[in-house]
């Protein structure tokens, strides 16, 4: 009797979906040339397909339904907590890491790459949006500023990857301030529009000042990082800008974990939770602010660099909105401010468009489809974040103090 | 002066397009607090509905005043199913979840539908008929003004005119007001909210379906990714104006549109969305809710 | 098999130029593959999308070299071709775009790169002798896409007007593809009293602005390039596409390859094929032929094959020259007239 | 009137209440006590269909409501003046009078209602225009009690209306329940942390630990009882 | 002077409203002072004035630091009055929600430290011996306001009168001179007001701090306060001590009744 009422809900679904997509599916027109065709058989296509997910969704939440309540939010906690699983894990993550080029192929070594540096872009954007609150859309402008960076200064002043990464992060961090100041007393939405200009600013004004940035047509023959002065194979450098991505994301994390759980950090999530409460404990809301844009944009300023010594040709056509998009979604599926999720997610979100491939045509389809589905099942990130628990020290005081009665306390 | 005025008139053209849209975002955000990064390809799915029935019609041999009625209709129809179907798949099991989630759906939706029509139909450009009528009183005005142009315009004032009527006076306006400041104690007066939130999805979507009829037309031309550009702009114009905000979105609209084109006139095109983007800055710094947003001072 | 990588973009807001060229390749390779094969062996295709983003196209680019591809047709942008050409080079692999017009791409660094449509100084130079010298213009506006390929021939455009000191630019200017009106710049061309537009870029920004230009009687000449060359443009320009210029590769509409290419390309999708469907094909089928005549797919051999076998394709007898232009594509100016492009002589 | 069996609520994996039971009559008002967190609000917002109890019967005059959503409850008779207000801040007083009335289609039913309330509270007539979110804590709270009546309800769920009201007001927030129980004979469930007042305007009350009730009686018997003077009166 | 807050003619407008209408009030080092009033008699907005949420429209805001430098605070933005001594707590409860007890405490000390970006990422020894300091003092006031046993549970997950105590262990934190409490009872049954009535009691003698509270239970109020200010309408009505207010006839008609 249920199933039988399942089937008609699915019935129904299906006619709704065959009702929706008759049009875009059915009717290919040509107003070129007057002419139509008719494909009927996508209809049929649609209302099965659209029947057998329906159906499996609606017994797939019965059980979820019937299975107890919602599993708990998945968390590092059990791993932390049991040491030797935790570091064996590691282990096994740094030597696969760590042999990863040398069995795989160049391909794979390069996609790896790319996955890396949106690791860092991911835990980069993680202080703006994770920690500190404040949505950026444009956070691709840094990434660009990097970028240009190094292609410049080394095209006029010829400065190896080396020099240049640091005044690339540098430059993006000035960049962050200055982009800053004007929204400061902006919140939520409204940040995330004049972020979203910011990065189209930068964008268009790459794209407009030729005699600066060599406009739509971009620069080319930007040097791959060099070895002690070597220059390097393609294939070698290959893995050497693997390893350096490594080491990038390898320091990112440590730079990252700390801050999470310093002064500072505690200050940028204070400032997420409640603006007013924040500035009442006696946070400088400004600074504070200004701290995690600028922090936020100076991963995204060496990854910049990284991304174009790699790519040795950097043209606007990288640094749309879209890119500052995909960063974001690695952010919230990662799980905002848990750094192993937005690892995960990084690698997912570089990885899966790249698996992908496979179905050619329908790659972006099904990217985006999988990104609405990924958001479904876990709106709340990959990884939830778990706050740091604080053992108590050498607290002064006594042990006396057990039941909850407040008056026997003091 | 002559040359100020056609650029003034440009910029009311382009400003009144970048409403038409915006309207559909504003009422969105107004009432669910999410930027429908999908409310682009609802415009784009409107504009590719009404070429599928135009051009359908025009084999079997219609006249221009029924092609238009008949794919306009369809446009709405389809616009307000799209709308309301995206809205229960990607928006509302994500109702009670962390802010961010719904809009990186959002984003996935715009990414899935582009490819969608793309797969299904084609990624080249497609001509759209010239589906609004050229009026004879209006030749004499044709060097700054045409007469798209002026179908549009009024079709923006129209549905700004009736919208806010509707949400000021209506039942279903109140309604809806209520959903968007407290969803759970609009429940608690027996609000259908659910009810409230599709039928707003359906008026955004048949507006972007409106505007993507309307603005294709003018164009003359639209592929699968006219949702895209026109949806960041529109979504800056309702910014502009105070996102949740009816009138706000009209002005910001029309400000956006006249910025853009003074800019071009009287500086460079090159650069006439950086100053579309400078001059949102600009604005939110001195009223950071948008021209005629709230300010969303809660007390203390 | 022989084993062809086909890298553009095939999906985003630039797949509309990067899809024909994926239908392009696979119906030369089919034809192929229905006669037999080349040497004997099956064409075999790789699809892969860079969306015109240089990182992705550098990956694919690893990815197509992993595969042993033996050649490849594209990639669709310059910018994507310029991070991609490198990779291949380093491989041995040989690569022929059919719309990549920097003309920085074949200036002798790289070998293995060829291409069947005109760099952007060759084709400026056409469209400004011609504006200059037969149609004898005073006041030009340049106007541009902002793209690579667009800005890229404005900017020559520019550049030899200013050299021959016979006409001005009055105005130098990009519109940003997509939208949604273009009123504005039409007013300030009229304003600046150019009498003719030189336009950069692709037929659905050329197709916007010349009708918003008709429709705001502004009968200035519009000229353009290569990527307004195309059906599509007077198609979806309708009655203002009339007497447009534009630069094209010559004789395509008498070619009866080239209406084989078509009508074999509309039997399959049912539409007009897009922009560079004819460079493709014709990319394709030098290609192919040079490996038949190499007999092998040996990286000189090929090579050498096609800088020295003519081939017969849509575009017309072509081979390449050692920086790897075609050469045998003659370009011509071409006006809409009576909704055709009708080539002047 | 009502008959709550059983009921269980989650938040999420945390159960707020362990299986309650509570029975309300026709024309009485009855208070619910408890600590902090006890679970009373979670009660009314089960009853109300905003959290919808996980299993256990809930019955509004013999029919069973647990199943239904919040709309269809108000509908049938149930309104309730929740916790914290939740005065829509950007409608006029008169605009959340009217959300209040959103269900009713009787013009001349709601017309007399709103003359009601604002006899009864006449400080709302003289803000009628004025937005709700500007309105002082105690003047919302009485346009939260205003805006529930104007369902006319057969029961009223009212959750600690005395909450950060000043004493005066609340003296007169008590005396417009019992005003407002007889006059026109609504049913009244009270939430409420000032047990004294509760009790002095209940006829019966339960209390709450915990999410389990553990104790009833009449408002007398609970008055007296040494425990909940202890736990609650204070 | 010998008072720690001397606030003189202080008024404050919302668009037409007068909120604040030329408002005089002094407290003393050590004392508890009540200010209670109608509601939206202006008595958080006093509040939000002298901590700097809103800019009052005139009248000055004198505070004497425990160092005995006096200042005056009118303009400062929050943090800056947070910093020269002053702490609050808000009516409608404001605590970081995700963080745990514990960290809600410590970043209350974050105006006594002074690590920054580079000290976290390197981690001095100076550096770990003030977040030593900062966890010590925190579970400190935790352990002094009965939170021991919920240090590291999310705040969020506490129950309302916890809440309300871990806000004024968090105002605590910033090593205050004066404590403002915004209706610490309400949402309290009488036996928590009772049990809250004798820790604000203990929080003035342990902490020497002065406390400026707004309530509006007449019990915990007229117990715990050495001198009581009434407001209506923006504007002040009486000032005493609690036997003197109680019989006021102005303050019986406006607030108590009877
Ligand atoms: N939205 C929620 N998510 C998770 N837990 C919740 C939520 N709301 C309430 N709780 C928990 O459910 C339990 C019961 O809460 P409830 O609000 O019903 O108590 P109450 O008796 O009304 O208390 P109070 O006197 O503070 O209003 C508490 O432990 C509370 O922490
Ligand atoms: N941000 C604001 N915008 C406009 N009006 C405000 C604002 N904040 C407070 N008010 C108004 O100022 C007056 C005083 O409010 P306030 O919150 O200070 O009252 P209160 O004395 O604390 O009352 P309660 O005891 O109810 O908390 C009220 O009329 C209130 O509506
Ligand atoms: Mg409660
Ligand atoms: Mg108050």
């Amino acid at each position: 009797m249920r199933i039988i009422n399942e089937i008609k809900k699915s019935f129904l679904v299906a006619l709704w979906f065959m009702f929706l997509t008759f049009p875009i599916m059915v009717i290919k027109v040509n107003p070129l040339e007057k002419l139509i065709v008719w494909r009927w058989h996508n209809l049929a296509m649609v209302g099965i397909a659209s029947f057998f997910i329906s159906f499996l969704l609606r017994c797939a939440g019965r059980w979820r339904k019937s299975a107890a309540r919602r599993p708990p939010a998945l968390t590092m906690k059990g791993l932390s907590n049991n040491p030797r699983a935790y570091y064996s894990a590691l282990a096994v993550i740094a030597l696969f890491s760590l042999v990863f080029p040398f069995i795989f192929s160049a391909y794979e070594t390069s996609i790896m790459t790319t996955a890396l540096m949106y690791v860092i872009l991911g835990l980069g954007l993680n202080i703006v949006v994770g920690l500190a609150g404040l949505l950026d859309l444009g956070y691709v402008a840094f990434y660009a500023v990097g970028a240009y960076s190094y292609a410049l200064l080394n095209y006029h002043f010829g400065l190896g990857f080396w020099v240049s990464l640091p005044i690339g992060a540098m430059l993006a961090a000035a960049f962050g301030i200055l982009l800053g100041f004007p929204v400061l007393r902006l919140r939520g939405d409204y940040l995330a529009i004049v972020t979203l200009g910011f990065g189209e600013i930068i964008r268009l004004i790459l794209e407009n000042w030729n005699d600066f940035s060599f406009g739509p047509s971009g620069i080319a023959n930007i040097p791959r990082p060099s070895l002690f002065g070597i220059n390097l194979s393609l294939a070698a450098s290959t893995i050497y800008v693997y390893f350096i991505a490594l080491l990038l994301v390898i320091f990112t994390i440590f730079v990252v974990n700390r801050l999470q759980d310093s002064r500072i950090g505690r200050a940028w999530i204070a400032l997420r939770e409640d603006e007013i409460a924040c500035q009442a404990m006696g946070i400088d809301k400004t600074r504070i602010k200004l701290a995690a844009f600028a922090m936020g944009a100076t991963w995204a300023g060496m990854v910049g660099v990284l991304f174009a010594a790699k790519t040795t040709f950097i043209n606007p056509a990288s640094f749309t909105f879209m890119e500052s998009a995909i960063i974001l979604s690695i952010v919230v599926l990662g799980g905002m401010g848990s750094i192993i999720g937005v690892v995960i997610a990084a690698l997912l979100f570089v990885l899966l468009p790249e698996y992908l491939r496979a179905f050619a045509d329908y790659r972006m389809l099904l990217f985006g489809a999988v990104m609405v589905l990924m958001m479904i099942v876990r709106p709340q990130g990959i990884i939830g974040k778990v706050r740091r628990t604080y053992v108590r020290g050498q607290v002064t005081g006594d042990k006396r103090q057990k039941n909850g009665i407040i008056t026997n306390l003091l | 002066m002559n040359y100020f005025l056609d650029l003034f008139f440009s910029g009311l053209t382009r400003g009144s397009i970048y409403a038409l849209i915006a309207l559909g975002y504003t009422m969105v955000y107004g009432i669910i607090g999410l930027i429908n990064f999908a409310h682009g390809e609802i415009y784009m799915i409107g504009a590719f509905t009404a070429l599928i029935i135009a051009s359908l019609l025009t084999v079997l041999g219609m006249n221009g005043m029924a092609i238009l009625v008949i794919s306009g209709l369809a446009a709405m129809v389809y616009a307000a199913a799209y709308g309301y179907t995206i809205e229960k798949i990607a928006y509302k099991p994500l109702r009670n979840s962390p802010r961010l989630a719904p809009l990186i759906s959002a984003i996935g939706m715009s990414i899935f539908l582009q490819n969608y029509v793309m797969l299904a139909q084609t990624s080249d450009f497609l001509p759209f008929p010239d589906l609004i009528p050229n009026f004879a009183f209006m030749e004499p005005y044709s060097d700054f003004i045409g007469s798209s142009d002026l179908v549009i315009l009024l079709t923006t004032a129209v549905a700004m005119l009736l919208l806010t009527i509707m949400i000021k006076y209506t039942r279903m306006g109140r309604a809806m007001r209520a959903t968007a400041q407290d969803m759970q104690m609009a429940m608690l007066v027996g609000i259908d909210v659910n009810r409230v939130i599709s039928f707003t999805f359906i008026i955004g979507s048949v507006l972007a379906a409106i505007g993507g009829l309307l603005i294709a037309s003018h164009v003359g031309q639209i592929n699968f990714y006219i949702g895209f550009i026109a949806g960041i702009k529109a979504f800056t114009a309702a910014v502009l104006g105070g996102i949740g905000s009816i009138p706000g979105a009209v002005l910001g609209g029309f400000i956006l549109g006249l910025t853009e084109s003074f800019a071009t006139g009287y500086v460079s095109s090159d650069y006439e969305d950086v100053f579309a983007f400078g001059l949102l800055v600009l604005i939110l710094i001195f009223r950071p809710s948008g021209i005629l947003g709230r300010s969303e001072n809660q007390k203390v | 098999p022989i084993k062809i990588g086909v890298a553009g973009a095939h999906s985003g807001d630039l797949a509309s130029y990067g899809l024909p060229t994926l239908a392009a390749v696979k119906l030369v390779a089919r034809q192929a593959n229905d006669a037999g094969g080349i040497l004997g062996r099956r064409v075999e295709i790789l699809s892969e999308d860079d969306v015109c983003k240089p990182e992705i196209a550098a990956n694919i680019a690893a990815k197509l070299v992993s595969e042993h591809v033996n050649a490849v047709i594209g990639h669709t942008c310059s910018g994507a071709t310029r991070a991609a050409v490198g990779i291949y080079k380093a491989a041995r692999i040989v690569t022929i775009s059919p719309s990549a017009t920097n003309p920085a791409i074949t200036n002798g660094d790289y070998p293995n790169f060829f291409r069947t449509i005109a760099p952007d100084n060759a084709q400026a130079r056409q469209e400004v002798d011609f504006a200059l010298n037969v149609l004898h213009l005073q006041k030009i506006a340049v106007i541009h896409d902002k793209g690579d390929y667009g800005k890229g021939l404005a900017e020559f455009v520019k550049k030899f007007i200013e050299q021959s000191g016979r006409a001005r630019v009055v105005l130098f200017s990009g519109i940003t593809p997509g939208a949604v009106d273009y009123s504005a710049i039409v007013q300030k061309i009229k304003y600046k009293r150019a009498d003719a537009v030189i336009f950069g870029g692709y037929h659905p920004e050329a197709s916007k602005l010349v009708g918003q230009m008709r429709r705001k009687r502004l009968r200035a000449v519009f000229i353009s390039d290569d990527g307004v060359k195309d059906d599509t443009f007077i198609k979806v320009a309708g009655k203002y596409a009339e007497g447009v210029y534009a630069t094209g590769p010559r004789d395509t509409s008498k070619n009866p390859l080239a209406k084989a290419a078509v009508a074999a390309y509309k039997k399959v999708y049912h539409q007009e094929p897009g922009a560079f469907f004819l460079n493709a094909y014709a990319a394709t089928e030098a290609l192919l032929h040079a490996i038949n005549m190499a007999g092998s797919t040996d990286y000189a051999q090929v090579v050498k094959a096609l800088r020295h076998e003519y081939v017969e394709t849509p575009l017309g007898k072509i081979s390449f020259d050692k920086h790897g232009e075609a050469v045998g594509v003659g370009f011509a100016m071409y006006q809409v007239r009576h909704g055709q492009y009708i080539e002047i002589k | 009137m009502l008959n709550i069996f059983n009921l269980k609520s989650y938040y999420g994996n945390i159960c707020a209440l362990h299986g309650i039971n509570i029975d309300v009559a026709a024309g009485e008002i009855v208070t619910l006590l408890g600590a902090n967190g006890a679970g009373k609000t979670t009660t009314l917002m089960s009853i109300s269909g905003i959290v919808p109890p996980s299993s256990g019967e809930i019955l509004f005059m013999g029919r069973p409501i647990h199943h239904l959503p919040p709309n269809k409850i108000v509908g049938l008779g149930i309104s309730q003046t929740p916790e914290g207000r939740r005065i829509f801040p950007q409608l006029t007083v008169m605009e959340n009078l009217s959300t209040g009335a959103y269900l009713r289609r009787d013009r001349f039913g709601i017309k007399e209602d709103l003359e009601y309330v604002l006899t009864i509270f006449p400080i709302l007539a003289a803000r009628k225009n004025q937005a709700g979110g500007t309105l002082s804590g105690g003047e919302q709270q009485m346009l939260a009690i205003s805006r529930a009546l104007m369902a006319r309800p057969r029961l009223l769920l009212l959750d600690e209306p005395s909450l950060g009201l000043a004493p005066l007001v609340i003296k007169q927030i008590f005396a417009i329940i019992r005003k407002i129980n007889q006059e026109h004979n609504t049913t009244i469930f009270l939430v409420e942390q000032n047990a004294n007042q509760a009790l002095k305007v209940a006829h019966r009350g339960y209390v709450m630990e915990n999410g389990t009730i553990t104790m009833s009686g009449t408002a007398d018997e609970l008055l007296a009882d040494d425990r909940v003077r202890q736990a609650y009166l204070g | 002077m010998t008072a720690i807050l001397k606030v003189t003619g202080l008024s404050m407008n919302f668009g037409g409203l007068r909120a604040l209408d030329d408002v005089d009030l002094r407290v003393e080092p050590r004392e508890i002072v009540a200010l209670i009033g109608p509601n939206g008699a202006g008595k958080t907005t006093f509040f939000n004035c002298l901590t700097g949420i809103y800019p009052p429209v005139s009248g000055t805001i004198f505070m004497r630091a425990s160092s005995g430098k006096q200042s005056r605070l009118n303009g400062l933005p929050p943090n800056k009055i947070t910093a020269k001594g002053m702490a609050r707590t808000f009516q409608n409860i404001r605590l970081f929600p995700e963080m745990t007890v514990l960290e809600n405490v410590m970043i209350g000390c974050h105006c006594r430290t002074s690590a920054g970006i580079l000290g976290a990422v390197f981690r001095p020894r100076a550096v770990r011996a003030e977040e030593q300091r900062i966890v010590d003092s925190s579970y400190k006031i935790l352990t002094r306001l009965g939170l021991t046993d919920v240090v590291n549970d999310l705040a969020r997950n506490l129950p309302y009168g916890a809440q309300r105590r871990l806000e004024i262990a968090r105002a605590l934190a910033t090593e205050p001179a004066l404590l403002l409490l915004d209706e610490p009872a309400a949402g309290m049954n009488p036996r928590e007001t009772a049990e809250l009535n004798q820790l604000i009691g203990k929080i003035r003698d342990i902490y020497e701090v002065a406390i400026l509270l707004i309530e509006h239970d007449m019990k915990l109020v007229m117990s715990l306060s050495d001198r009581i200010y009434v407001m209506e309408y923006g504007r002040r009505i009486a000032v005493g001590t609690p036997v003197e207010v109680k019989k006021n006839p102005a303050v019986i008609k406006a607030y108590l009744g009877e």
